[in-house]
């Protein structure tokens, strides 16, 4: 599988760490039902037969975590962009 | 395989010289790099286009925040991420680390990385096909030009390299404690061209 | 009618010219509705659906397969059989297995090749020989045999493995002689043809797409064959496990990931038993057949897509040879993969509900396989009983949520490095 | 000798010399070993997997099924070496397998007798009685009985070398059309590889007699290979079979480099694994010749229609006497008509179908060939083929014939195709599955995908490349497509004799016969992959590329259903076998992986050191002295060295991790379970790290270097983790917040020395820096230089619990500074030591480590909960808090001694209250460290019991039947040396 890194381009999937799922968000620590809340953050997850956006380091690169569209059915991929969100990835 | 290997002490540097096939010109020249400074450079939160400007001012360098070099004969940043160089210097590392700050003050960490790697510059006749063995980029001269750099996977130790010129040259950046392991694997790579291992600087 | 397999009837069979044989199992129809519908024919359904019959005499059960018995994970593991398990909610359950797999031929009259050839897990380190220590002394209190070999023990029982050029030396191992291995299709094959005759509805080509839901309560299956009812519904589809409760809204501590085995070309006997490398992924043994399987850590990424990159086959066969660099000129003959349902400490889930009217069996990760005979036993009790037999107790789904993982590895929640 | 005495591929003017079974004999460059087999008389080569019958050689290509050998010898063994793709060297020795004593009378040959018994299934219905004679005589039994060749009993001497390769269009198969398509691609400028599995480009047509613009097909093979050899953006990569396609358009190919020469030559490797990114591919793998099962089509000299015809045209070597072919389709006359031209004597061609194309007939004619229309082979003899009994409309007859050459069709070599999972499709007009559904950016040119007229062949090709290179922007030229033969395909689909005499073979090697199939049929097992693995059919080396088609097509006749719906078993790399070794490439022995030494390495070397591995690391483990006797005398001195005096260990391997920026210390609170921000400069300060899950994660010293500077210490094990996790946390869940990282890890070297000597040895290297207890007290660090202006850092801290400092300077510094504090330390007795006493010390001081920090404990459990902020959140703490971490009867961490003195602990023994059973629902705990103190003369260890804290001075059992082990412990404070800390303090 090759990973389309947004600074480095694209690289062999053994450069990066997988992390899995982006969607769940690490939720309120201070909300009362903070401890549902992280149990479903930390353990639930999806799983889908399908399109996922999951987080991948490129560890042996850039070191970015960078969320990409992949298809867990064919390994196909959409796109890729930094996890921090910002275009340049330089957490600004 | 380098004969040479079953011999040597894995924790060791390759020694100077020949490796490999013997006869005719080495067909990868190995030259390890000893008085060169090096630091890395991150730009704080928002700061890239500050970097930018201090970079010209200071140094006439347009640094570009990508996988790139950008130089000038005394000074080289080269982009290992987004906001993030490898800076290398011919100069003391103290020297090079208060240039930087001179320069960038508070907008960027600065870390002295003087001592973190083996510099090896590499180059030869063999050194494409050599290459094409531990590089997992392609270094096509179509795709991978002079002034382009990658941080990358080599033998599964990771590492940073940018080619010099088109003759084609490349420096490496190697973690030192992957020195040995990565000669090692160099050595095989190169034995059938023949590796002709600079000496005698201890990375 | 199925005749029972003795000397008699295949000496029959042989002077009849093999023409006095029946189908294994009926390729059942399905019916309108069931006491309880297993879904999931592999090992653990079928299992599941032997032991309800068997032991709790519900026999209007109906294992529903979408494809064909056998055709996911229990057709593709490398078939490694063992009890040596660290934690207190495992071990004495996998112990429980490796029982019923000694006396699995005899129960289901069918030669599943159970072969006690003894697995052995090789430490590196003085931390890991403490470790398997632990370990050892783990099954021991379970009731199963472990011994803790030191390097000269590792050399009288495996002398073939790489002691002088080694990057990581062999240190000595932590050996389970009545561990080994089983032909996974015949463990399929077997149950099958066991649950098919006290009564049990084989239905093949029967996809689940659909759960049939009253007032909040499970009560059938929409599948490709139509609606059919229940009184219980358990889920033992492995991999597939996410793709179903999707469809009730449920999200689970599972993740699918992909692991690939290997087969080499046939061969004498090389492999005594079953060897685990401790400083690298690699695992080996030889099949009956003479092919050296094995295999190593799965792709790391979530996929349905059952087959691997090539990564993996990279570092299994590094670790191969840094184990046995006699087998350098040996060549694979096939590499496979299967979609493992890894969970987030890297232990099961058998256990009632989460509906009402549901039961779980999931979280196999790769060591389904060995599991078979106390899955379906367990899932087989907790459905006719509505409540975990101890062996399973400690495999319940709202172990996460309160903070009661058995998670072997200590690696947390991060399926893709159980 | 068969050899035809003209013609061929061979080089006549390079006669090599080979040994068969011991046997010397003759053949040429260009040879395989198969044909030099032929050429000299041998037809039996093998025996089958199951009943051991004899075997010859079935095909010319990669699809063989019989003839396979042990080649070459000793540690090179390599065994199931198919001899139809084995390259003919000088030297070569080749050996019979899977037979004994010998390959002309094989004892296990018996089995064939047992045929009746042995069916399908056999072994699942039997040996269950009784059940212990499974284990000790039955599989056993077997065992010994299954398998093929040997494998090697010594490490294989060869090396292996793996590469990379990037290109637009990656061709697999340099037949007519990939031939066309690399010329395609090649002129229009892309980058172009040309795989090939053979040693010679062409594909069929080095063995047809075809012509392509009115000359010899030949003439254009070898301009189309000089013009791609000349084009700098072409790579040809013949002995190079593709075996996998992989995602990402990667290919895993393996190029056989010296496979053809007695020995690599010095420097080379035996064969290269390379991995190639194609933005586009081309299938161009051909097809191959498919059997028709009948009783008796297993003895050798039956052969495919197409292995006589290459045998004879290409190698120039006669398979036999006189040569029947049996077949359903026009294709196998020409391959009739060919071998005969070429000085084969065919005796005649049975064909099934009654009535065979007027055009075949007249060249049959014209040759004075024999032709029987509707006639079927129903039974052969001879122990090698002696002659064969057709039946016709006109009743039996046996016609004398050595080689029986039979074609049931053809098979386009799919494989590829299936990679990821597409499902061939049948084709009923040529009886065969051409490609489904392809991998991404695949495409299929020429017979692998049922083009089988040699004029389709070439213009496929270029049409295919000319598309897909022009998908990338290249414009193709309208490369000219030569002219050749574009006849019609002529097949009638047939599978098997029926009423046929003899077991009738449907998988040769694994002696799968059709009445398995019915057996299989009968008890159920219908669906293909049931099949499959109910018979064992296509699970042999050639994974029944020759036997899939007939034994499904079978099947299909049995259920009623059509060939296509029955499908196909699935397809699975590699598309040939793989060498292991060559996956591995340089990555074996102690190159395995990478081994890092630390900065001192050499030094400690030369001091005397043993070392053991520490992750990828090489580190010191004990410094033994003259007349030491054993490590644990070592390892005392060190320690009592080091508590008495000082002593010195290199500490590099830590994590060391910078951290800057204007949110750093709020970012470092967030990441630990203890305050940071409100260190103040010059401090350091012990942090624990949770999991998000509530255990731990690392733990180590993390000192203020600067207002907003950092630099964080984790353990050597978790540098690489602690580092993505704090990114993690950077980039993903807090990016608002301003902070820089870097891994400073190999950039210092960093020494550490404690004992009470401990500053009388620093300020002798320090340069004129304060280091007294007032100016850099307990957990201070400071900032200087030392050897006359080596810039360092210094950190009071010590795990050992003696007066301790870290020193670190720039990596290259390490050795000096390690020599430097020798030197300054020979006065009081300095003493090296490594790990194993750092370890001792550590256990004596009572704190965790690796072994206790295991992925399973909490800071509570660890009685670090004390350390937890209650005012501010950090990863881990929502849920360290659930019921289970809280829990009553949890373990906690305690430290345990010996209740006799003399009784020796061991980490792993688990804890049993007396008077108890070692039952799993007595466990209350185990072991993780021990060591020897010699401070105190027993052993100590740490460990975790339920309640543990509770229960100090309490004597429990440590019970650890592994090692024979069953001894009382007390349980005491886990710091068995200075638990108040005074001597860190001094
Ligand atoms: C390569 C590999 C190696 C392994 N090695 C080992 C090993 O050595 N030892 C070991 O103990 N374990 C091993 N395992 C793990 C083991 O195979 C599994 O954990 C175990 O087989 C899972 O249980 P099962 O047999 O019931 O699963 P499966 O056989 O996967 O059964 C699930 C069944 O559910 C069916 N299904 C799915 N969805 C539906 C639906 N909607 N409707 C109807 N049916 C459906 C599937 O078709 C499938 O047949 C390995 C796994 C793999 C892939
Ligand atoms: N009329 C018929 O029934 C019939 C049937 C089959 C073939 N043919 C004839 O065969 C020829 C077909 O030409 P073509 O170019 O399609 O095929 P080809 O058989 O000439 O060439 C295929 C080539 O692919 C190579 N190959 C196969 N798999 C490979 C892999 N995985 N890696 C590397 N190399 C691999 C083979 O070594 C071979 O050289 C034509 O001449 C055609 O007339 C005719
Ligand atoms: C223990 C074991 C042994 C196997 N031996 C062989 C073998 O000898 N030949 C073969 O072709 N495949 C062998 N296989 C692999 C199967 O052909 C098949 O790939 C595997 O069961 C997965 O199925 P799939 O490839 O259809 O997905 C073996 C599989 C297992 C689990
Ligand atoms: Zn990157």
């Amino acid at each position: 599988m090759r990973l389309p890194c947004p600074y480095c381009g694209v690289r062999d999937a053994h450069e990066f760490s997988y992390l899995g799922d982006a969607a769940p968000r690490r939720p309120d620590p201070a909300a009362p039902d903070a401890a549902d809340a992280f149990h479903d953050y930390v353990y639930l997850r999806d799983n889908p037969a399908g399109a996922i956006r999951e987080l991948w380091y490129h560890g042996a690169g850039c070191r970015r975590w960078i969320v990409v569209d992949r298809d867990t059915r064919t390994h196909a991929i959409a796109g890729a962009t930094f996890a921090s969100g910002s275009a340049s990835g330089d957490a600004s | 395989m380098s004969e040479i290997l079953s011999d040597l002490p894995v924790t060791d540097l390759l020694p100077p010289g020949r490796h490999g096939r013997a006869d005719g010109a080495p067909g990868v020249i190995a030259h390890p790099l000893s008085r060169l400074a090096v630091a890395t450079l991150v730009a704080c939160k928002g700061a890239v286009p500050r970097i930018t400007e201090a970079a010209l001012a200071a140094f006439g360098v347009a640094l570009a925040d990508a996988p790139k070099v950008s130089f000038t004969a005394d000074i080289a940043f080269i982009g290992t991420g987004p906001g993030r160089w490898l800076v290398t210097a011919s100069q003391a590392p103290e020297a090079l680390m208060a240039r930087l700050t001179d320069a960038f003050g508070d907008g960027a960490a600065l870390t002295d990385q003087s001592d973190a790697n083996l510099m090896l510059d590499l180059y030869g006749p063999a050194v494409g096909e050599t290459l094409a063995k531990l590089v997992p980029v392609d270094l096509d001269p179509s795709v991978f030009r002079p002034g382009d750099a990658a941080a990358t996977l080599v033998a599964l130790m990771p590492l940073t390299f940018w080619q010099l010129n088109d003759s084609p040259a490349y420096r490496f950046a190697i973690p030192r404690s992957f020195a040995p392991a990565f000669l090692r694997a160099l050595a095989s790579a190169a034995a059938s061209a023949g590796l002709e291992m600079a000496g005698p600087a201890r990375g | 009618m199925r005749s029972r397999y003795s000397v008699f009837s295949l000496l029959a069979n042989a002077l009849t010219g093999q023409k006095g044989w029946t189908p294994a199992w009926r390729d059942a129809a399905p019916k309108p509705a069931y006491d309880v519908i297993v879904v999931g024919g592999g090992g653990h359904g079928l299992a599941t659906a032997y032991y309800l019959a068997k032991e709790h005499g519900i026999r209007n059960v109906a294992v529903l397969e979408k494809g064909h018995i056998g055709s996911g994970n229990a057709g593709r593991n490398t078939t490694i059989i063992r009890s040596n398990y660290l934690l207190p909610g495992n071990e004495p359950f996998y112990e429980w297995s490796m029982k019923l797999w000694e006396g699995l031929e005899q129960d289901v009259n069918y030669n599943s090749m159970v072969s006690q050839r003894g697995v052995l897990n090789l430490y590196h380190s003085d931390a890991q020989r403490d470790a398997y220590a632990r370990r050892g002394n783990s099954m021991r209190m379970a009731g199963a045999d472990s011994e803790l070999l030191d390097e000269a023990g590792v050399r009288a029982y495996a002398p073939f493995l790489n002691f002088d050029d080694a990057r990581f030396p062999i240190k000595g191992g932590l050996l389970q002689r009545r561990g080994g291995t089983a032909r996974h299709d015949a463990v399929v094959w077997g149950y099958a043809r066991a649950a098919d005759k006290l009564g049990v509805d084989i239905v093949q080509n029967c996809e689940v797409t659909g759960f049939i839901r009253e007032n909040g309560v499970v009560v059938g299956v929409e599948t490709t064959r139509g609606p059919i009812r229940a009184g219980k519904v358990g889920l033992a589809v492995a991999g597939s496990t996410s793709r179903l409760t999707r469809l009730l809204d449920l999200r689970l501590p599972i993740e699918s990931h992909v692991l690939t085995a290997f087969v080499s070309e046939g061969l004498k006997p090389l492999v005594p038993g079953v060897v685990t490398f401790g400083a690298g992924h690699f695992y080996v043994s030889q099949s009956d057949k003479g092919g050296l399987v094995f295999g190593g850590d799965i792709d790391g990424y979530n996929s349905y897509a059952q087959r691997g990159n090539l990564p993996v086959v990279e570092d299994v066969c590094e670790a191969g040879m840094a184990l046995m660099p006699q087998i350098g000129r040996l060549r694979v003959l096939r590499s496979w993969g299967g979609i493992m349902d890894m969970s987030m400490d890297g232990s099961p889930i058998i256990d009632v509900g989460p509906l009402p009217g549901l039961y779980l069996n999931c979280g196999w990760n790769y060591g389904g396989f060995k599991a078979t005979p106390a899955s379906g036993w367990c899932f087989a009790w907790t459905l006719a009983k509505d409540a975990p037999h101890a062996l399973n107790a400690a495999y319940r789904l709202d172990r996460f949520r309160t903070g009661h993982m058995i998670d072997e590895k200590g690696v947390g929640a991060q399926p893709n490095l159980h | 000798m068969s050899r035809l005495s003209e013609g061929g591929l061979i080089d006549r003017s390079k006669p090599l010399a080979f040994s068969f079974d011991g046997k010397a004999m003759r053949g040429y460059a260009g040879d395989t070993l198969a044909s030099a087999l032929l050429a000299n008389d041998v037809r039996l080569v093998g025996r089958s997997f199951k009943y051991h019958r004899p075997r010859g050689i079935f095909s010319s290509g990669s699809e063989e099924p019989n003839a396979l050998v042990e080649l070459r010898d000793g540690a090179r063994r390599e065994p199931n070496s198919r001899a139809t793709v084995v390259e003919l060297y000088d030297g070569l020795s080749a050996a019979s397998q899977n037979r004994w004593p010998s390959l002309d009378f094989d004892i296990q040959s018996v089995n064939g007798l047992l045929g009746p018994l042995l069916g399908a299934g056999f072994y699942y219905k039997t040996f269950m009685w009784p059940a212990a004679l499974w284990e000790k005589l039955y599989e056993p039994l077997i065992r010994r009985a299954a398998g093929l060749g040997r494998a090697a009993e010594a490490p294989d001497p060869d090396s292996y070398d793996r590469s990379f390769a990037f290109c637009d269009l990656l061709v697999i198969g340099g037949g007519a059309a990939g031939l066309m398509a690399a010329l395609t691609a090649g002129r229009s400028g892309a980058r172009v590889i040309l795989a090939d599995e053979d040693f010679r480009f062409g594909g069929r047509i080095l063995a047809e007699r075809a012509e392509i613009d009115d000359a010899p097909s030949l003439a254009f093979v070898e301009r189309a290979v000089a013009e791609l050899a000349a084009l700098p953006n072409v790579r040809l990569l013949p002995r190079t079979t593709v075996f996998g396609a992989y995602d990402g358009g990667t290919f895993g190919a393996l190029e056989r480099v010296a496979d053809h020469l007695p020995l690599p030559p010095a420097f080379t490797p035996r064969q290269r694994y390379w991995k190639i990114v194609a933005k586009r591919s081309l299938l161009c793998a051909g097809a191959i010749d498919r059997p028709i099962v009948f009783g008796g089509n297993d003895r050798p000299g039956v052969m495919s229609a197409q292995a006589l015809r290459t045998y004879a045209v290409r190698y120039a070597a006669n398979p036999g006497k006189r040569a029947v072919v049996f077949a359903n389709n026009g294709y196998a006359w020409s391959a009739a008509f060919d071998a005969a031209e070429a000085g084969v004597d065919i005796a005649a061609i049975v064909d099934v179908r009654p009535e065979a194309p007027p055009i075949q007939l007249e060249r049959a004619k014209r040759r004075g060939v024999r032709v029987i229309q509707g006639g079927q082979v129903v039974a052969t003899s001879g122990r090698l083929l002696s002659s064969v009994t057709v039946r016709s409309a006109t009743g039996e007859e046996k016609i004398a014939a050595e080689v029986l050459a039979i074609s049931g069709g053809s098979s386009p070599n799919v494989g590829l195709t299936s990679h990821f999972g597409g499902k061939p499709v049948y084709r009923a007009d040529i009886a065969g599955f051409v490609p489904g559904a392809c991998p991404p950016g695949m495409r299929v040119a020429g017979a692998a995908r049922g083009d089988y007229s040699l004029a389709r062949c070439l213009a496929a090709g270029a049409a295919e490349a000319a598309e897909a290179v022009s998908e990338l922007g290249f414009s193709a030229y309208a490369t000219p497509v030569p002219q050749a033969r574009d006849n019609a395909i002529t097949v009638t689909p047939f599978w098997h004799v029926p009423g046929s005499r003899g077991p009738a073979f449907v998988d040769l090697q694994n002696d799968v016969t059709a009445k398995d199939i019915t057996i299989a049929h009968t008890e159920g097992f219908r669906a293909v992959e049931l099949l499959k693995r109910y018979t064992t059919l296509g699970m042999a080396t050639d994974q029944g590329r020759t036997s899939n088609v007939t034994g499904l097509a079978m099947m299909a006749v049995l259920t009623g259903q059509d060939v296509g719906a029955t499908g196909t078993t699935l397809f699975r790399p590699p598309y040939t076998p793989v060498a292991l070794g060559a996956i591995a490439g340089h990555h074996r022995g102690k190159d395995f992986r990478a081994t890092r030494p630390t900065p001192t390495h050499d030094w400690a070397r030369a001091q005397g050191a043993v070392f053991v591995e520490a992750g990828l690391w090489l580190r010191a483990q004990y410094f033994p002295r003259p007349g030491e006797t054993d490590w644990l005398e070592t390892v005392n001195r060190e320690v009592t060295a080091t508590r008495t005096g000082v002593g010195l260990i290199d500490v590099s391997t830590f994590g060391k991790i910078d951290i800057q920026g204007p949110d750093a210390g709020a970012f470092l609170d967030r990441v630990y379970i203890n305050t940071f921000s409100t260190l103040p400069v010059g401090r350091a300060r012990y942090g624990v790290m949770l999991r998000e899950d509530g255990i731990v994660m690392d733990d180590g010293t993390t000192s203020r270097l600067g207002e907003r500077h950092y630099l964080m210490t984790t353990t050597t094990a978790n540098a690489a983790k602690v580092y993505q996790h704090l990114e993690f946390c950077l980039q993903v869940l807090w990016p608002e917040l301003d902070v820089q990282m870097a891994s400073v890890s190999e950039q210092w070297a960093q020494i550490s020395i404690a004992g009470p000597q401990a500053r009388a040895v620093l300020e002798q290297v320090v340069d004129g820096l304060d280091v007294s207890n007032a100016a850099l007290p307990y957990m201070g660090v400071a900032q200087g230089t030392v050897l006359s202006g080596v810039a360092a850092r210094i950190f009071r801290v010590s795990f050992s619990g003696e007066l301790g400092y870290e020193i670190a300077v720039p990596a290259r510094q390490g050795r000096r500074l390690a020599e430097a504090l020798m030197a300054a330390g020979a006065p009081f007795g300095i003493t090296p030591y490594g790990t194993e006493a750092l370890g001792v010390m550590r256990i004596e001081k009572g704190h965790v480590s690796g072994n206790e920090l295991n992925g399973q404990t909490s800071a509570r459990d660890l009685g670090l909960g004390r350390m937890a902020s209650t005012k501010k959140d950090y990863v881990g703490r929502v849920l360290s808090q659930r019921p289970a971490f809280l829990e009553e009867g949890r373990v906690s961490f305690v430290g345990f001694k010996p209740v006799n003195p003399g009784d020796r602990l061991r980490a792993g023994a688990h804890f049993l209250p007396h008077g108890r059973s070692g039952t799993t629902a007595n466990d209350e705990g185990y072991m993780t460290s021990v060591a020897f103190s010699p401070l105190l003369g027993h052993w100590i260890g740490l460990g975790l019991i339920a309640r543990g804290t509770e229960r100090i001075g309490e004597s429990v059992r440590a019970y650890d039947p592994v090692r024979g082990g069953d001894i009382p412990v007390e349980i005491c404070h886990p710091a068995f040396v200075d638990p108040e800390g005074e001597r860190l303090r001094v």
